[in-house]
């Protein structure tokens, strides 16, 4: 019959009046993060990092400025650059992640946070002191030794560059003790997960 | 006594400005006139303005998301805040446009809605006028409507607004036959074409005398209002806006208004043929007739949000091909009934009620084994003389 | 899996057919001179069991010394893949015949090709700048590319 | 009398609402019928291979999930198995089964928006376009989960993916695997047996399979013409080989098949998750964690079974540590040929329509 189709169309579209809306009222409700989300606000940790610049090489866009003294002093084993300029133009920046994953010393990492827009676009660039002045919300991008302690960059507490740790630079491939504490991550036969 | 009189609202201010205010006679007439039409006209509008908030609140929560909430409480000045923005934009009249037409469309689609206000009697006793003619009336000012869209795609100087148009005119003449049809069938039920008259015969709506002309008239109303899945005149996928691509700021406001006033229009028009007006239990007639209004509207909604758009040349084959047939199928069976029953009891009527149920049981799968809009319009067509240059 | 034709293979199948037509191969591909291109790709095309229905993919490396047109072939009946090279010396007015006679799916890759590396394809339908507009002047994709001095001077573009 | 009619060039584009992004046809018509089609490409045209050739093979990474950036998953893939045949690297047995999961998942996607789409190019007005995207919500917030970002997710590496699979990663997706298919019985049912829907598009737009293998036409507007080439049965990269499903076919290649076929995909792809999701072992998901390489000269053309058909990178290196020459073979692009003869002789309305049916996008088009 000619209109069976229709109707039955017409019995969806009811079917899902019923259901709850999925839409989120975004300034007063908000969207749930995942820990890895890779954010605007970048978080640099001035005692880890030794100026070695690879950050700045690895970005696609070269938009990482670093200018460092030679005898700058810092606790970290073996002299290192103290860091002059860093500056990050944010304005540019695709938020990739090659610095993160590009830094040896697990210095720079990922921010978790997508609000910080501007009006003028010189505002974007982020400088070294607010880089050392802004509290330390790392996003667990990259970062393994943050994700095994289920660290939430949301809320709570900020991190110090002590106990953000330092994740053995091999830990990927050779050792399969690497994967985060929970070990296996197949469901168990009743379909749980640990 | 002219109908005016049993208004109540007229003969209300007739006898307040004849007794307290002491005024002429005249004056009173006019007060009392100039009081109905305030009422009616911006009742209406408001009822129409409701509807363009209630259209985006329903389709939202049939797309599982919530529509406008944010301006006022459930977003009900949502069509305020509409308008208003509407009439601080930018009023463009483009260079090519024939300047005369293109100002004058929007007046000319929204006065005929206006003024088929005069025979829509709200409630018991309150109406502006009784005409004898009154379904004639209306049909007549729902053609008026097709001009004002041929105005405006003709005047725009818009190539895409031009399709959209001759698009609409062929649409609206080939609808208005099955629309004129099924409102035949009522007429000869009830007897006269006044709306008051079509209210008292109807002792058994006539949504369930006859099914046929209740299908037919919200067939070809919906395509005559440019509702899907009819809506190619402004289909937003292929013609970007149809006749309203060059129209902004209130023009466009006015030509939006008088969309959805129509639908309200053809709302009422459904509430009083097939749904027997006010007429029903214990809540005050003005009551009864909202409600069926508005549940015409939410119906109206419901197959805005599911349904797809037809194409063209489908549209006009389903009218001539399919839908003209089945009127008249309708009008014949309608006829020999009121051959048969002049003055039709209420047992009669029941009678009516399953013999036509029978009857459009069997028509519409029938006719829907010869519905086949797939063969394109090309099979058939003539190669255009352009076609052999190219 | 799919079959990958070899260079080598692909040479002496083409060799022993079109004479003199294989001026070069290796392991994966084999190079065809300019005038033969289009009888050995209908060869490919129409013998039975070659049957290379399917052209994958149409492009072009600037080597500086010489330009090398990669014609990427695949066989749906007979799952195998292979690699043609055609080697045009020079820089300027370098020319080609156009293979959308044999596969009509090389239209557009051929003026992508046009546009951004400048070989011309004689016989293409309609051969003309694909991705940058038409007052655009230079070939990007060349080595030898270099971004003119802002503001542009072109008719109506940049 | 013979009316002397003038035809009407029409410009569809590139500024309107549905050429799913910057796309130009200009039409010449004599009122509704198309006579001529000459679509004009090249708006979103960003230089992607030039910007290639100054980039270490990493960095190009992140350009290649912006090519199609409906599925840039699948952009990852095939770059990253590029580079592998060049490198020689080869990636452990679970950055394959990731691999293979979140491209499967990218497909779902793409054709999710494919359907909405072209559903909304047929007017029913965005319903079921927010009924997709509402489900393409949930996978993305998967991708999050995985790789910190929703559309540039950027997350395969050369030798591997970059990071595991978080822990809540799995009963999430345990959760949409279980939902999925109620959903897409009843996106069937609200669309595929629509008469409206099946009268606009039944035996409209028609490819025989001869004109499209000619036109080397791939993936779903292919197979829905009866041709059937599936990269992932014909040539088994990753982990295809190990997991089971059927190819859907077409039989008469009009836009109606070419919108079933996607629909009959999403629900093969969902298999192919959930057998991988059985199959996966715990084990390392990188073979290196280098990021620079240096592959011996020579060059390397890997195609994968894109959502929108065959995609490939042909990447010559001469040695450095950057590609000397990148070509991206686009399915959007290449689909495009037969446009024209699709669309003469048939309305405006059908147009949009079977334009909307090839499943294009412009970022792939232009790169």
């Amino acid at each position: 019959m000619y209109g069976i189709g229709i109707l039955k169309g017409l019995v969806v579209t009811a079917k899902n009046l019923l259901r709850k809306p999925a839409t989120i009222q975004y300034p007063e409700e908000r969207v749930p993060q995942a820990s890895r989300f890779r954010g605007q606000e970048f978080t640099w940790f001035v005692d880890r990092c030794t100026g070695c610049a690879s950050c700045a090489k690895f970005c696609p866009l070269g938009i990482i400025r670093i200018e460092t003294d030679p005898n700058g002093g810092n606790e970290q084993d073996g002299g290192s650059y103290r860091v002059d300029v860093f500056d990050i133009d944010q304005g540019r920046c695709m938020y990739c992640g090659m610095c993160v994953e590009a830094c040896p010393y697990d210095a720079l990492h990922m921010g978790s946070n997508f609000e910080a827009a501007q009006y003028r676009r010189e505002d974007l660039v982020i400088n070294v002191e607010v880089l050392k002045a802004r509290d330390k919300h790392p996003s667990t991008w990259y970062r393994p030794q943050l994700e095994r302690e289920k660290f939430d960059p949301f809320e709570g507490q900020p991190k110090e560059w002590k106990d953000a740790g330092r994740e053995n630079p091999f830990w990927h491939p050779q050792r399969p003790e690497m994967l985060p504490d929970e070990g296996d991550t197949r469901p168990t036969a009743n379909g749980e997960y640990k | 006594m002219s109908p005016l009189e049993e208004n109540h609202i007229f003969s209300g201010t007739y006898g307040f400005v004849t007794n307290t205010l002491g005024g002429p006679d005249w004056l009173a007439y006019g007060m009392g006139a100039v009081a109905v039409i305030m009422i009616v006209v911006n009742g209406f509008l408001l009822i129409g303005t409701l509807f363009t908030w209630m259209e985006r609140k329903v389709v939202g929560r049939f797309q599982s998301r919530v529509g406008p909430n944010r301006v006022g409480p459930f977003g009900i000045l949502q069509a305020i805040a509409d308008a208003v923005k509407l009439l601080f934009k930018e009023d463009i009249v483009p260079r090519r446009a024939d300047r005369l037409l293109f100002n004058a469309a929007p007046i000319v689609m929204l006065a005929p809605s206006l003024l088929a206000l005069a025979v829509i009697p709200f409630g018991r006793g309150s109406y502006v006028a009784d005409l004898n003619i009154a379904v004639l009336y209306v049909v007549a000012m729902g053609g008026i409507a097709s001009l004002a869209v041929l105005m405006a795609g003709y005047s725009s100087g818009n190539k895409l607004a031009l399709l959209g148009s001759m698009r609409a005119v062929a649409m609206l003449l080939s609808y208005e036959i099955p629309l004129v049809m099924a409102l035949l069938g009522i007429t000869l039920l009830a007897g006269s074409m006044s709306m008051v008259d079509i209210i008292e015969a109807q002792h058994v709506p006539f949504l369930l005398v006859s099914p046929l002309g209740a299908l037919i008239f919200l067939i070809a109303m919906s395509a005559e209002l440019n509702r899907p899945p009819f809506d190619v005149t402004e289909a937003e996928s292929e013609l970007v806006g149809g006749y309203l691509t060059e129209y902004s700021g209130m023009k466009f406001g006015v030509f939006y208004l008088a969309e959805f006033c129509n639908v309200v229009l053809a709302g009422a028009l459904f509430a009083i043929l097939f749904l027997d007006g006010w007429e029903w239990a214990i809540l005050p007639s003005h009551l009864w007739f909202l409600i069926k209004v508005f549940g015409f509207l939410f119906v109206a909604s419901w197959v805005r949000a599911t349904l797809p758009r037809m194409r063209i040349d489908q549209i006009l084959t389903f009218a001539w091909k399919y839908l003209f047939p089945l009127s008249l199928v309708n009008v014949l069976a309608l006829a020999v009934e009121t051959i048969a029953w002049p003055d039709p009891s209420l047992g009669q009527l029941w009678i009516m009620v399953a013999v036509n149920w029978v009857i459009a049981a069997l028509a519409i799968p029938l006719l829907s084994l010869v519905v086949d809009l797939k063969t394109p319009a090309r099979a058939g067509r003539r190669v255009s003389p352009v076609e052999e240059a190219i | 899996m799919t079959t990958v034709v070899s260079g080598s293979d692909l040479a002496i199948l083409v060799g022993n057919r079109l004479l003199h037509s294989v001026t070069l191969s290796d392991v994966g591909a084999a190079w065809v001179t300019p005038e033969a291109l289009v009888d050995v790709c209908r060869f490919l095309h129409d013998d039975p069991d070659q049957a290379f229905e399917l052209l994958s993919s149409v492009t072009a490396v600037d080597y500086v010394e010489f330009f090398d047109v990669v014609y990427h072939l695949t066989s749906i009946s007979r799952n195998a893949s292979a690699v043609l090279k055609v080697r045009l010396y020079g820089r300027e007015a370098l020319s080609l015949a156009s293979v959308t006679s044999v596969w009509s799916g090389a239209e557009l890759q051929e003026r992508e090709i046009f546009d951004l590396l400048g070989v011309s394809f004689d016989g293409h339908p309609n051969l003309k700048r694909l991705l940058t507009w038409e007052g655009f002047q230079g070939h990007p994709l060349r080595r030898d590319y270099l971004e003119p001095p802002l503001p542009y001077t072109w008719p109506h573009g940049g | 009398m013979t009316m002397h009619t003038q035809p009407v060039i029409v410009n569809i584009g590139p500024h309107h609402p549905s050429t799913h992004g910057v796309f130009r046809m200009r039409l010449t018509m004599d009122g509704e019928n198309i006579l001529d089609v000459e679509p004009v490409i090249g708006y979103l045209h960003r230089g992607s291979e030039k910007l290639a050739e100054e980039r270490h093979y990493t960095q190009v990474i992140t350009l290649t999930d912006r090519m199609d950036y409906v599925a840039s998953m699948t952009n990852n893939q095939a770059y990253v198995l590029s580079c592998e045949q060049l490198t020689g690297i080869t990636p452990p047995d679970r950055g394959l089964y990731l691999r293979v999961i979140a491209a499967e998942l990218q497909r779902v996607v793409s054709h999710l928006v494919a359907t909405g789409f072209f559903l909304q190019d047929l007017g029913a007005f965005a319903t079921p376009l927010m009924y997709a995207m509402r489900e393409r919500e949930r996978v993305l917030d998967l991708f999050e989960m995985l790789c910190g970002a929703r559309i540039t997710v950027s997350y395969m590496r050369i030798g591997g993916v970059f990071q595991d699979a978080p822990g809540e990663f799995w009963p999430a997706l345990r959760r949409i695997l279980d939902d999925f298919p109620s959903f897409i019985d009843e996106l069937e049912d609200l669309i595929s047996d629509n008469e409206i829907v099946r009268s606009r598009t039944q035996g409209v737009a028609v490819i025989s399979g001869a004109d499209a293998v000619n036109a080397s036409i791939t993936g779903p507007v292919l197979r829905a013409s009866g041709v059937s080439w599936d990269l992932r049965k014909a040539a088994p990269y990753d982990v295809y080989d190990r997991v089971s499903f059927e190819v859907p076919l077409g039989e008469h290649g009009d836009n109606y098949d070419r919108y079933m076929i996607r629909i009959r995909e999403i629900r093969e792809s969902l298999k192919i998750v959930e057998q991988c999701v059985a199959q996966i072992e715990p084990g390392p998901v990188r073979a290196t964690t280098a990021m620079l390489f240096r592959p011996p000269a020579g060059e390397s053309y890997v195609p994968i079974e894109a959502p929108k058909g065959e995609l490939g990178f042909y990447l010559v290196s001469d040695g450095s540590i950057a590609p000397y020459r990148m070509h991206v073979r686009a399915p959007s692009l290449i689909n495009l040929t037969l446009l024209k003869q699709m669309l003469v002789g048939w309305k405006l309305a059908d147009a949009i329509v079977s334009f909307g049916s090839i499943d294009v996008n412009m970022g792939e088009v232009d790169r």
